[in-house]
């Protein structure tokens, strides 16, 4: 159930969302800028068609948008994939399945919001039942507005991500494992007792949920 | 000391071969859709990606000696299949070996794997493994029947025998036994995973899989394997129909010819499920070596 | 006073003995007695063994020529005397020993059980055949009374039934015996086997015929036996131990006795023979698949060893004889075994049926263990005794080139595995819990023990005995020589 | 008139008739009644067709008792003395033996209230 | 029971292992008049005695754990008596003696199982009667022939007479090897006997089957080409005998897929492997019985290794079904190195030895010109895959399915000393393939008067049509692992071991412990829709016998009405049997 809080939206723990970006590099090395090399030119996607935005990622694959000339390519499973694409609006059903399977990748792993409902609702700003704020509850590397944003941007986002990568930025998922604690407190917020369990993190055992 | 240097040539030039005629592979593919297509590095790239995951995640140690153990079988698979003929090097230890134990050992290291899947605990790895093993079932058949022609053609299961009475064109199993390419060359279409038969793997569409729970750097060893292994059982075609190569640049002509020819054949195709690959594998290849065998052994033999 | 050691004995000690019995029950020997009898005659068979196996012992107890008892103790009917004293003492130290139903232990029963033991070795023994026919009677009046001894309803209807039939088949049986001595003049069976030749041909069929089936009703031959299971039903099963140990051997060898003796050419009635002994074993065993009384299910079981034993003497051929003959002592040892095991567990719940002794197994070891002996060796599975004999009736015939026997024992033999082993998986269920009601002694497995030793001793060590069966066989089948020693070389 | 009688085939065919129906009497009657005293009588007249056809046949017109008193010394003329010693021991047994056989029945009727063959139904397959 | 007894049943158990080293001469024993018992020992009963002696101990060590049924512990020694006995025959009557012995006591030893049912317990005695019984009658005529019951080659024989007996003792050998349509009390009686019995029955017992075919080539040196002559490369005869071994494998095969419980997998799977020898012998090549005496061996050590395991797993959790077992490789981590090297070697996966076998076999079949036989026989050896995976997966991968399958611990000693001998012997002979070629199947081949395959090392298998080194082979795949395991683990990253059993990816689900997780008994149960497969699942041969059975029962009830009338109506029969022989009598004879 969605409990509603008081402190609602990005008004509140604003400090708490903002990744620090581009300063933080995580090792220099020539391997390490190697490495960080190769990963950009492969990046595997689940993507995770949670509402109209699922419509807009297939073509990205076609013969029109081509996303494989960038290395970017499907992954069936969560364990195989380096992006997870959140498409579109995030109902708290579906919220539970994405934290899942976010948990479920291998790091480095990296978040696409796609579409404006992922960054503040959007059209369904004032739903019972859907997330408004999806950075609340998994961190998001790149965020697609739009409504729906078309493949092209969805490309743009995809090299704006490689370029980060290659950069050798630290990615969401350093942000989820340091603050692990404020994560699962806004999952457990809404989720309730539906909460999947944290085996991937197997270290946190911050509640009751581990 | 040769032989480890000869092994290492091996398995590097099988390597690199792989991830190239994959690379090439995946352009042309695009190609044929009127795409551009990733880089023939592409498959070079994703596997190094892999391999520099930073996070592995195993379901316990047999979880991990899997792929430890189909790649060990893929390096024992390139050292037992000879890579040149009339040569001292790409040998490996072939001597050692027959093309019977080849096959078997194409087995082997999926074999191991599949532990590495049922200890994941995934019921949909193990349904991988169940078509992967059903579809090996089918193909097997008249993969082996075909073989088998060759064989009893040179009264001989050492693939280096087979590769010596094929100088000249003229000698080629290609020409000399046509019968039994044509009836190899579907079941080794599904045996490269390639296209009508692909639905064990599923690359991307399909959930169920025996790599539903592989990710980081052991899915870059089964990567790694899979890519070895494919230009091994190339190898060992162009070894037995096509008369094996003289020297580096003429095998990977000739593999690559055949790389063509199966791929071509696969793009074209649609995907078929388990059960009907395995009845099309009984009823297509395999009475096209039932035939063979009657015009090939049975008819000579009563002639005679 | 020195007793002559002589063949009488084997008839007058149990007649006296059992004609005394009121004696004996004031002296309280009456136990002592039942048991040392046929003992004591076992003993003067193994006293009188190497005088036999030199030549036939001839004893004529002259009343006035040609009138007279003859008895005739050659190789093979030694082996009959022999089995019949065994099988006595076997089943009488069981009565004795096992302590059990009372009626088996008084008087009656004592006489009883001697006559009968008088009658078949009088029977076995004589050289007369009115003589025969009157042991004949001896035998079976003894046998009648003992199955009616318990005198409940099913005891009484037993003995009436075993009455009825076993009446008509003396009569038959003395029908023909009349008819002999109308056209022959003779008695003595040497005598009217060298004139039985000159009998017209269809008088000689009708005697036959009458033989038959006078001896066919008692000897339990295919369409005349339809009355066996009732009466072993009916009866206690030590008795009907008897019965199939002890008195069908008897008869068939009387039945055999007479075909080897009086015919030239005995093959003329052995493929007759053959052919009913062929039908009794497949159709007992057929019909015993079915059965859900012990009583009744080892009852086909003798019928179908019978059948085997016909059909092996019946060839006529010395291997198949002597084979038959030796297994004959083997059913004998083997149904009786059974039938003590029928007993024992038959007093320990009460009931013989199939689905009332399921787990008798774990209640009852030892009569369960005794009874898969005896089932093993009825079966003819080596290493016991029913192999060594199966395989020498089965080697006869193969030497003689004739394999339609074969054909049909291995299949009998295959059928009754079928009913076999069902008993044994039933008697080892191990989701019954079976408690046993009535308590039974460990002596009274002491017999038993004797015949599973025996089952087991012979079946490893045949060749301790083989000799005596070859040579009981060459005295049956030997027509000239029996001729010979009983008429003098001139005849 | 009855001269033909001395005739010993004409009186042995006479006697084999008579013991032959009597036989067949007796036959009749263990096959056709139930009551078991009557079964046993017919048992008997069985076997008295047998004596009778043994006393019959071994007797030839004109011979006299084997008995050897009264003078006599000598077996000739006599009967042949076998058969009649035979049949009295066979009707010793017979006798027994339908002795036995009505007590049998006696207790069977006592026990049960029943005389009839067909309902002795103890002994039977399941 | 005490510790001597103990000490002497283990002793007895020894007793096929010192007979092959202490045997050196020819007792005789006389039977009854005409027959006398000869015990010799040839190389080719050496060779299965071998196995029988491997066999043996490992099975009395673990039957010995307390509580001990000593029932079993007499009838197994009876059984190890008789199974000697038949080996050591020199002549057919002790060879008849000790068949039989094997056959009760194994029998009887087959009821202390609880678990046996009546059907099974028929089915078994009645089927291996019946397989005595032909030998029996096959003995005999070999006599009528001969006049002696000495096994020796019957040279002297008329074609009716040859073909006779080859149809007798060969139906009888099927019979107990259990190949099609003969098989039928296999997979019951494996399934229900006592477990441990279970690995004797399919290691030893089965066995004798393949000695007596074997032994069927010696006794007519052309059995197999003498009567057709030849079809192709090989004897016309042995077509249609490997014809119906394979179909037994490919058969068998597809129904151990379709099991459900393992012991009845394993069953299947030992008709399966039997049918691949019966397939070898077929070919009778001397390539051939050296795979069939090499498939022999494996198959002996295999399932040997594999019904102990599962002895132990049922001993431990008291569950023999897919379906409640599961995850046992942490608790039962040798048990599971048994299984995973017993399917290696079932599978004939190099470098095993069971590749080894299979590999003379092949050769064999290419050198017959029997492609599509062969063609038969990789389908077959291929869908054993599946089972031998199924084998490993369910019990001992995958999801615990029961609380004692959760809570299992590893088994009892004695159970494992078997299992890791049994391992070791597996991995000798897999670096060795020459090993058992050399020591234990060249005798065999010359007593047998063929060319022997030779070997010019132990770790060569060496044929004319190739040949593979098993110690390079392993060294390689070793060095492999090796490599491969020790680069892996140089790279840089984090292992990170899963929190739980149900951490999977799951379609973004979260499954739990009431989640199907356990694809155990159903695998494979797709293979029915290959239309072959299917086909080939839905018959059956058991309607067959149970109607022979149910015949049986009419026709004794039928015949049983004659034995429960009235009195009257036995003296009716009497007298009309009576009247109408006369009247027969009357009319041949013209009365």
């Amino acid at each position: 159930m969605y409990h509603k809080t008081q402190c609602e939206g990005f008004q509140c723990e604003q400090a708490m969302l903002e990744v620090p970006d581009g300063v933080e590099a995580v090792r220099e090395g020539v391997l390490d800028r190697l490495i960080a090399w190769m990963r950009q030119k492969s990046l595997f996607v689940l993507a995770y068609g949670t509402g109209c935005g699922a419509i807009e990622m297939r073509p990205l694959m076609t013969s029109r948008f081509d996303a494989e000339r960038f290395g970017v390519i499907g992954a069936a499973t969560p364990r195989q994939a380096d992006v997870l694409i959140i498409s579109g609006y995030l109902a708290l059903k579906t919220l539970r399945r994405v934290i899942r399977s976010y948990e479920q990748m291998q790091e480095p792993k990296y978040v696409i919001a796609l579409g404006s409902c992922t960054i503040n609702g959007g059209m369904y700003w004032d739903s019972y039942n859907t997330v408004k704020q999806v950075d609340r509850y998994i961190p998001v590397d790149i965020y697609i507005n739009g409504c729906m944003p078309r493949p092209e941007a969805l490309i743009e986002g995809f090299v704006a991500l490689q370029a980060r990568i290659k950069n050798g930025e630290k990615g969401g998922y350093h942000h989820y494992r340091e603050n692990i604690d404020w994560y699962k407190a806004n999952q457990r917020k809404v989720l309730g007792d539906q909460v999947p369990p944290a085996y991937t993190y197997d270290w946190y055992h911050a509640g009751d949920v581990a | 000391m040769h032989a480890v240097v000869d092994s290492l040539a091996m398995i590097a030039v099988s390597y690199v071969m792989g991830f190239l005629f994959y690379g090439f592979y995946r352009q042309l593919n695009a190609r044929v859709q009127r795409r551009w297509g990733p880089s023939i590095w592409q498959n070079f790239f994703d596997n190094m990606k892999f391999f520099f995951k930073s996070e592995t995640l195993t379901h316990g140690p047999m979880f991990f000696f899997g792929p430890m153990i189909i790649m060990a079988g893929a390096f024992t698979t390139v050292l037992f299949v000879p890579f040149l003929k009339d040569s001292d090097w790409l040998q490996g230890f072939s001597q050692y070996g027959n093309l019977i134990l080849i096959i078997y050992l194409l087995v082997v290291g999926p074999l191991g794997n599949a532990l590495a899947v049922g200890s994941s605990g995934n019921p949909f790895g193990v349904m991988g493994v169940t078509r992967g093993l059903t579809r090996l079932m089918g193909l097997e058949v008249p993969f082996f029947l075909g073989l088998a022609l060759v064989m009893l053609q040179h009264e001989t299961t050492s693939v280096h025998a087979i590769m010596a009475a094929q100088d000249g064109l003229a000698n080629w199993g290609l020409v000399t036994n046509p019968i039994a390419f044509c009836v190899i060359l579907l079941p080794f279409i599904a045996s490269q995973n390639g296209s009508p038969f692909d639905v064990v793997g599923a690359p991307v569409e399909v959930y169920a899989g025996p790599r539903v729970e592989f990710g980081g750097r052991l899915l870059g060893v089964l990567m790694t394997q899979n890519m070895m292994m494919s230009i091994a059982k190339l190898v060992l075609v162009v070894d037995l129909f096509m008369g094996g190569a003289t020297n580096i640049l003429v095998l990977i002509g000739k593999a690559f010819a055949l790389f063509l020819l199966t791929t071509v054949v696969s793009m074209v195709f649609p995907r078929l499920k388990t059960e009907q690959a395995v009845d099309f594998f009984w009823k297509v290849p395999l009475g096209l070596g039932v035939l063979a065998v009657i015009l090939t052994v049975w008819l000579p033999s009563w002639s005679a | 006073m020195t007793l002559p050691l002589t063949p009488v004995w084997f008839v007058a000690l149990p007649l006296l003995l059992a004609f005394a019995s009121p004696l004996w029950v004031r002296l309280r020997l009456l136990m002592p007695l039942l048991v040392g009898t046929p003992a004591a005659l076992l003993l003067l068979a193994f006293v009188l063994l190497p005088e036999v196996r030199t030549a036939p012992l001839l004893e004529t107890i002259v009343i006035a020529p040609p009138l007279g008892i003859h008895l005739q103790l050659d190789s093979a009917s030694w082996i009959l005397v022999a089995l019949i004293s065994f099988a006595g003492l076997l089943t009488n130290a069981f009565i004795w020993l096992a302590d059990g139903e009372p009626y088996l232990r008084d008087r009656r029963a004592f006489v009883f059980l001697l006559l009968l033991i008088a009658g078949c070795n009088g029977m076995v023994l004589t050289g007369d055949l009115f003589n025969l026919y009157v042991f004949l009677e001896i035998a079976g009046v003894s046998a009648y009374a003992l199955s009616a001894l318990r005198r409940d309803a099913s005891a009484l209807e037993a003995g009436l039934k075993y009455l009825i039939i076993g009446s008509v088949a003396a009569v038959f049986f003395l029908f023909s015996v009349v008819l002999v001595y109308l056209q022959t003049g003779q008695l003595n069976l040497a005598a009217i086997a060298v004139g039985f030749g000159e009998i017209p041909g269809p008088m000689q069929i009708l005697i036959g015929l009458l033989m038959l089936v006078g001896l066919g009703i008692k000897a339990e031959l295919f369409p005349f036996n339809f009355w066996v299971p009732d009466i072993y039903q009916g009866s206690h099963p030590a008795v009907a131990g008897l019965y199939s140990g002890l008195l069908v051997k008897v008869f068939l060898f009387v039945l055999f006795h007479l075909v080897f003796l009086l015919l030239a050419d005995p093959k003329v009635v052995g493929i007759w023979l053959m052919g009913l002994g062929a039908a009794t074993m497949l159709i007992a065993e057929v019909v015993a698949l079915r059965q859900e009384d012990l009583r009744r299910m080892l009852a086909y079981s003798s019928l179908g060893q019978i059948g085997l034993i016909t059909l092996a003497l019946g060839f006529g051929v010395e291997a198949t004889t002597a084979g038959g003959l030796f297994h004959m002592v083997n059913h004998t040892l083997v149904k009786l075994l059974l039938f003590l095991t029928a007993a024992v567990l038959l007093r320990s719940f009460v009931s013989a049926q199939l689905a009332d002794l399921a787990g008798a197994g774990r209640a009852r070891p030892l009569a369960a263990a005794l009874f898969v002996l005896g089932a093993l060796a009825v079966m003819g599975l080596p290493p016991l005794s029913g192999f060594a004999s199966k395989l020498w009736i089965l080697k006869g015939f193969a030497e003689a080139g004739v394999f339609w026997p074969v054909a049909l024992i291995l299949l009998a033999a295959l059928i009754e595995a079928g009913y076999y082993f069902r008993w044994i998986k039933v008697l080892y269920d191990p989701s019954v819990q079976l408690q046993a009601v009535h308590p039974v002694g460990r002596l009274a497995y002491a017999p038993m023990a004797v015949a599973a030793g025996l089952i087991i001793l012979l079946g490893v060590a045949p060749f301790l005995v083989d000799a005596l069966f070859s040579e009981g066989a060459q005295a049956l089948l030997d027509r000239g020589a029996t001729l010979t020693a009983v008429l003098g070389a001139g005849s | 008139m009855l001269a033909f009688l001395d005739d010993p085939k004409v009186l042995h065919g006479i006697y084999a008739l008579g013991a032959l129906t009597l036989f067949f009497i007796g036959l009749y009657g263990l096959l056709a009644k139930r009551h078991l005293l009557k079964m046993l009588i017919s048992i008997a007249v069985m076997e008295l067709s047998v004596y009778l056809l043994f006393i019959g046949l071994a007797t030839s017109p004109g011979e006299t008792a084997p008995i050897l008193s009264d003078g006599l010394t000598a077996f000739t003329d006599m009967a042949d003395p076998v058969p009649q010693a035979l049949t009295l021991t066979a009707i010793v047994i017979g006798l027994a033996v339908l002795g036995l056989g009505v007590s049998l029945a006696i207790q069977y009727h006592r026990l049960t209230g029943k005389v009839d063959v067909a309902s002795m139904t103890e002994l039977k397959e399941l | 029971m005490s510790w001597m007894l103990r000490l002497l049943f283990l002793a007895v158990s020894l007793s096929p292992a010192a007979l092959l080293m202490a045997w050196d001469a020819d007792l005789s024993w006389p039977l009854i008049e005409g027959v006398r018992l000869s015990l010799t020992l040839t190389p080719l009963a050496g060779f299965f005695l071998v196995l029988l002696a491997l066999v043996a101990p490992l099975i009395a060590l673990p039957m010995l754990r307390r509580p001990s049924d000593v029932p079993s512990l007499v009838l197994f020694v009876l059984l190890l008596i008789g199974m000697q006995l038949l080996l050591l025959a020199g002549d057919f009557v002790s060879f008849f003696i000790g068949w039989e012995v094997m056959t009760w006591s194994s029998y009887l030893l087959l009821l202390r199982s609880p678990r046996t049912d009546m059907v099974t317990s028929q089915s078994y005695i009645l089927f291996n009667l019946a397989s005595a019984f032909l030998l029996l009658a096959g003995i005999l005529v070999f006599y009528s022939v001969t006049g002696d019951f000495l096994i020796r080659a019957a040279t002297e024989v008329s074609r009716p007479q040859a073909l006779s007996l080859v149809v007798l003792f060969g139906l009888a050998f099927l019979i107990k090897a259990g190949t099609l349509p003969l098989h039928i009390w296999i997979p019951r009686s494996y399934d229900q006997a006592p477990d441990l019995f279970s690995a004797f029955l399919s290691g030893s017992i089965s066995k004798m089957g393949v000695y007596g075919l074997i032994l069927l080539l010696t006794l007519f040196p052309d059995a197999l080409t003498g009567f057709a002559g030849r079809f192709l490369n090989g004897p016309a005869v042995g077509y249609l005998l490997a014809w119906v071994g394979v179909i037994t494998s490919i058969v068998a095969t597809f129904k151990a897929i379709s099991q459900e419980d393992m012991k009845r997998l394993l069953a299947y799977s030992s008709i399966a492997q039997v049918g691949y020898i019966t397939t070898a012998i077929g070919v009778g090549s001397s390539l051939a019985l050296a795979g069939a005496l090499y498939l022999a061996l494996v198959h002996t050590l295999v399932k040997v290794l594999l019904f102990i395991s599962v002895a132990g797993i049922v001993l431990q959790t008291g569950q023999r079904r897919f379906n409640d077992l599961g995850r046992l490789i942490e608790r039962m981590p040798i048990s599971f190195f048994g299984v995973l090297i017993g399917i290696i070697g079932l599978a004939g996966m190099p470098p095993l030895p069971g590749f080894a076998a299979k590999y003379l076999v092949f050769v064999s079949l290419v050198d017959a010109r029997w492609l599509l036989l062969l063609a038969a026989m990789i389908l077959a050896s291929t869908a054993a895959f599946i089972y031998c995976y199924k084998l490993v997966y369910a019990p001992f991968l995958g999801h615990a399915n029961s609380p004692e399958a959760r809570e299992a611990r590893e088994a009892p000693w004695p159970y494992l000393v078997p299992q890791v001998i049994l391992m070791g012997l597996l991995v000798l002979f897999g670096l060795f393939p020459g090993l058992a070629i050399d020591v234990l199947i060249d005798p065999v081949l010359v007593g047998l008067q063929m060319a022997p395959i030779g070997s010019e090392s132990w770790a060569k298998l060496s044929t004319a049509y190739g040949g593979y080194d098993g110690v390079v082979l392993m060294l390689v795949f070793g060095t492999a692992f090796a490599l491969v395991t020790g680069l892996f683990l140089l790279l840089r990253g984090r292992m990170r071991r899963a929190g739980s059993p149900h951490d999977l990816s799951f379609a973004g689900e979260v499954p739990t412990a009431e989640t199907p997780l356990h694809y155990g008994a159903g695998m494979g149960r797709e293979l029915r829709r290959i239309p072959l497969v299917g086909w080939i699942l839905r018959q059956g041969t058991q309607g067959f016998y149970l109607g022979l059975a149910g015949q049986m029962r009419a026709a004794a009830a039928l015949l049983g009405t004659l034995y429960v009338g009235r009195p009257q109506t036995w003296i009716l029969i009497a007298v009309v049997v009576f009247a109408l022989s006369l009247a027969v009598q009357a009319m041949m004879g013209g009365l």
